[in-house]
């Protein structure tokens, strides 16, 4: 069979060419019209928008930062992590979220990361306790990686667990399953190097730099780091 | 520098426009049964990606700032007049490359490929530069695999393919294969 | 791209004929980048059936009761700002009612827009009808769609997760066939639907449809 | 069959002047099989028989459906068991058999049937087999046992009787092949256990030392066309031989990316295969050093360990553009000939 080409429906003429002031009217009132519906479905559906944001986000935290009941986003100005109002961040600025237990305690921050993965960009969130400078949880928010290789990257629970007590310091490292030595290592997946080795190159990436950050700010000493 | 790299590698060959991500498949299977056509218009829907994906970032920045719920209408009728105005500069400029590309403009501005540029651009939250090398990735990526479907697609025409299995099944099989094919990119660069 | 419409014989034809002798997907090739790209499962094919129904006959309804008011050189234009509206509508409203499924459909939801099966029932029927089978068109058309989509998104789900709607269907032992739920799972299950198609009708040959239907569009 | 027949010498004219007919090529290429077959049944036992026996049945029984009507039935020319052959000896052993019938069935159903048969295929459809079932499977795919050892030829590992669309039941003891050291643990097995073949990896990619002899005879006999090998193997080499150079801590010596994988299993039976390879020499060193470029990419940059097959099948895709590039007086004027 040959392929037809696409033939293009040519409008007919018009038996009288209206002005173009209508047309341009037409337009102004198409606009006006959808402007106004797209503004209005917009302004309704915000909240519920805004509060699932807001809750997943929570949730997430919770889950990489046991013990958090509030959180509070930081950026760095001035070299020093500040807190921050809705409004207050500029655009671009990077931010992390500190997280506070009952008592409004700061127990550490949650830092979201991404970088290449296997197949597409992996998200994460990862927390970080400030206290036993570790990394207590790590949870991928977004990643496209081959089903039932890559994607245990967040449904082998064995993996996930790898990031309850993790010393960043002075990088992650992985190694092959089972083969862990030392409290800054990490148990790849069998069959899914590559991914495993990208979350902790983008967990190593981000600690360079927002360790150093929280370290400034809360006067801790590390190992690796100048004090 | 890597992350360009990266960017430009994902959206050419692992994660290719057509054969990974389903977009700007209308051309893919109704331009390609020539090679001229496709290389042709392949070069121009670069084009209007690397002006899409400039205008993309101008109204990411300096007009969409409070009004993200006018995003997808203005994508639209911004890419579109910016095609059109871009169309009629050539035609003054340089006839020859008009004649090259320039009826393919406007088929390409209702080209899912690229508002799914667009679109992808900022969802990604990229800059300029990172917007740029991403539309080029994509266009080359589009372009190469319209190319290598042209190709196929030519040389079909000499062979015996089955009536059965002729038309719009065998093309879609053969991406499918390419697609499988492609697979075997993945990862690259990613360390 | 578009069909001549002969006739209509009545409006009961206008609806059956989207759904199976005039399928957007099985028959006419049209809108593919949505058909292949979100059916890798039964659930987001579903709810990206169920938005393009919303979108293809809220723009058919309004574009036919606004047709007379609308000059012919501005008639796309307009069409498609209608369009845009309505995929921004249900964008939200998806976003704000099942932001789950919203996020693994992600890009896929704006593109409706350029859906070339939207814009066609609207320069060829919507704007030469009457509202009622205008609507009755767009609907014939949207659940044609959602069929394809929900029988490639049900045999690509069973394949490559063995589940429907995420209910496992053949215990936890099934090995899935991981390439059906990728990207060439998409290409070559459609593919094969479509030789199941050309099958199906070179048994009957007196009923074969216009070959020149066969030209796709996205 | 007499149809085939014309039709492979048609396509092969411009450069097969040594009047290779299609049943002898692939007689000769069957043949040439056998030791493979023997030597990874020496190596990994009786399990890669009945993989390969698998394999074979499941594309003769797709090309038996749907050609059982026509009266040149292409059962007889024995492609359908080549193809199987060769799909069989890239799995590795102790692959579940329903999974090697499906790649059988892919192999001939995909690559074969739907393009028009024998002559009329685009991709090499052992290979496109092979790319489905490690698409879809890729745990068991890359499951490489060790080389059975003491157990005996008779033992079967527990694998291969895996009830069909089930998955792998036991945890099988997977055996890292060379590649996959090199990528992932920065280890470089040593190039002579390599030469021999006492690895893990695929039936077929285990002996580069049998695959270099046997490539030798075939060359000799002109049933397959040496310039391709050779374009591929060289391109291999001199890149390597270039990353080495830059760096030979982070890259791995040359001949280690000659002998390793799948390289010269594909070099010797896949890319020179004549229906899915281009038509003039020049071509043939375009598709080879193509193939070169990609695998060493693919190797040392990608993801997966080995990329020879998908070089391969890549390649494949550009053979129609190969074809019109190097046949300028076939063709008329390049470009011109389209022009509006």
């Amino acid at each position: 069979m040959k392929q037809q080409p696409i033939q293009w429906v040519k409008p007919p003429k018009a038996e009288q060419e209206p002005s173009s002031t209508r047309l341009v009217l037409t337009m102004a009132v198409a606009g006006f019209l959808s402007g106004l519906l797209t503004i209005s479905i917009y302004l309704v559906t915000l909240p519920t928008i805004t509060a699932y944001k807001i809750e997943s986000l929570r949730q997430a935290v919770f889950r990489v930062l046991p013990n958090t009941v509030s959180i509070q986003e930081y950026v760095y100005r001035d070299g020093q992590l500040r807190a921050v109002k809705d409004g207050e961040k500029a655009k671009d600025e990077a931010s992390i979220y500190g997280g506070f237990d009952i008592r409004q305690n700061m127990l550490g921050y949650a830092i979201a990361a991404e970088g290449a993965g296997f197949q597409d960009t992996i998200r994460l969130l990862y927390g970080y306790d400030k206290v036993q400078k570790r990394i207590v949880g790590m949870e991928v928010l977004d990643s496209r990686e081959t089903p039932g290789l890559g994607d245990k990257i967040y449904k082998d629970l064995d993996f996930v667990a790898n990031f309850k007590a993790l010393n960043p310091l002075p990088e992650i490292k992985a190694v092959k399953k089972g083969q862990r030595t030392a409290d800054n290592q990490i148990d790849a997946i069998t069959g899914a190097t590559i991914s495993s080795v990208a979350i902790v190159k983008i967990i190593n990436q981000s600690n360079a730099l927002w360790l150093p950050r929280i370290h400034a700010t809360h006067g801790h000493c590390f190992r690796s780091l100048s004090c | 520098m890597d992350n360009l790299l990266w960017i430009f590698v994902s959206a050419f060959l692992v994660n290719n426009f057509v054969l990974a991500y389903f977009l700007g498949l209308c051309p893919f299977f109704g331009v390609s049964n020539k090679l001229d056509t496709a290389v042709r218009l392949g070069l121009a829907s670069t084009f209007v990606m690397l002006i899409t994906a400039l205008c993309s970032w101008l109204l990411n920045t300096y007009v969409l700032v409070n009004a993200p719920y006018l995003r997808l209408i203005s994508f639209i009728v911004v890419i579109a007049s910016t095609v059109q105005f871009v169309e009629m500069a050539i035609k003054k400029l340089s006839p020859v490359l008009f004649k090259a590309l320039g009826i393919f403009l406007p088929l390409i501005t209702t080209n899912c490929a690229i508002l799914g540029l667009a679109i992808f651009a900022t969802n990604r939250g990229y800059g300029l530069w990172e917007g740029l090398v991403f539309a080029l990735g994509a266009g080359a990526g589009f372009t190469l695999a319209l190319v290598l479907m042209a190709g196929i697609r030519e040389e079909m025409q000499y062979n015996d393919t089955p009536a059965l299995v002729k038309g719009t099944a065998i093309t879609l099989l053969a991406a499918g294969i390419l697609s499988l094919a492609f697979m075997g990119f993945a990862g690259l660069f990613s360390r | 791209m578009l069909t001549q419409n002969s006739a209509p014989d009545n409006a009961y034809d206008e609806f059956i004929k989207g759904v199976w002798r005039e399928n957007p997907v099985f028959v006419q090739v049209l809108g593919m980048c949505p058909t292949l790209a979100v059916t890798n499962s039964a659930m987001n094919a579903l709810v990206m059936g169920l938005a393009t129904f919303f979108v293809l006959t809220g723009s058919s309804a309004l574009v036919s009761s606004v047709k007379d008011w609308i000059p012919k050189q501005v008639r796309i234009s307009c069409y498609v700002i209608i369009i845009a509206t309505f995929v921004t509508v249900i964008d939200y409203t998806l976003l704000a009612l099942v932001p789950k499924i919203h996020k693994e459909l992600g890009a896929f939801i704006p593109l409706i827009v350029v859906n070339c099966i939207i814009l066609g029932r609207q320069e060829a029927f919507a704007s030469k009808n009457t509202v009622y089978l205008s609507v009755l068109d767009a609907m014939g058309s949207s659940i044609g769609f959602l069929f394809a989509l929900l029988a490639l998104g049900g045999l690509r789900e069973i394949l490559g997760v063995g589940a429907l709607f995420g209910v496992n269907l053949f215990g936890e032992h099934y090995e899935p066939w991981v390439i059906m739920v990728l990207p060439p799972g998409g290409f070559l299950v459609l593919g094969l639907i479509l030789l199941f198609f050309n099958w199906f009708k070179a048994r009957k040959p007196e009923k074969s449809l216009n070959p020149a239907l066969e030209t796709p569009h996205g | 069959m007499e149809k085939q027949k014309q039709k492979l010498i048609v396509q092969a004219a411009p450069y097969l002047s040594h009047g290779i007919t299609a049943p002898k090529a692939m007689l000769d290429i069957i043949y040439a099989l056998i030791p493979v077959a023997l030597l990874s049944v020496w190596f990994f036992g009786i399990s890669s028989l009945w993989v390969i026996i698998s394999a074979t049945l499941g594309g003769v029984l797709v090309e038996w459906l749907f050609n059982r009507e026509r009266a040149d039935n292409p059962l007889k020319d024995g492609s359908a068991i080549l193809t199987g052959l060769l799909l069989g000896l890239t799995l590795p052993a102790g692959l579940p058999l329903w999974m090697a019938f499906l790649g059988g069935v892919v192999a001939i159903g995909l690559g074969k049937t739907v393009w028009g048969g024998l002559g009329n295929n685009l991709f090499n459809p052992a290979l496109l087999g092979r790319a489905f079932l490690l698409g879809n499977f890729p745990i068991a795919m890359t499951t490489w046992p060790a080389p059975i050892g003491d157990a005996g030829i008779f033992s079967v590992y527990p694998s291969t009787f895996t009830w069909p669309f089930m998955q792998v039941a036991t945890d099988s003891v997977s055996g890292a092949t060379p590649l996959n050291l090199m990528k992932f643990q920065h280890q470089f097995t040593d190039v002579g256990s390599l030469f021999i073949g006492n690895v893990s990896g695929s039936y077929g990619e285990t002996s580069a030392l049998l695959l270099l002899v046997i490539g030798g005879v075939l060359i000799l006999r002109r049933s397959i066309d040496w310039r391709i090998p050779a374009a591929l193997l060289g391109s291999v080499f001199v890149l390597s031989l270039i990353f080495f150079m830059v760096d030979s801590r982070l890259y791995p010596n040359p001949f280690f990316m000659l002998f390793s994988g799948g390289l010269m299993f594909a070099a010797v039976f896949m890319a020179t295969d004549p229906v899915t390879s281009p038509l003039t020499p020049k071509g043939a060193w375009i598709f080879g050093i193509g193939m070169g470029a990609i695998t060493v990419l693919i190797r040392l940059f990608g993801g997966l360990p080995e990329g020879v097959m998908y070089a391969v099948l890549l390649m494949n895709a550009t053979v129609p553009l190969i074809d019109k590039i190097s046949q300028p007086r076939a063709f008329g004027h390049g470009l011109k000939k389209d022009g509006q």
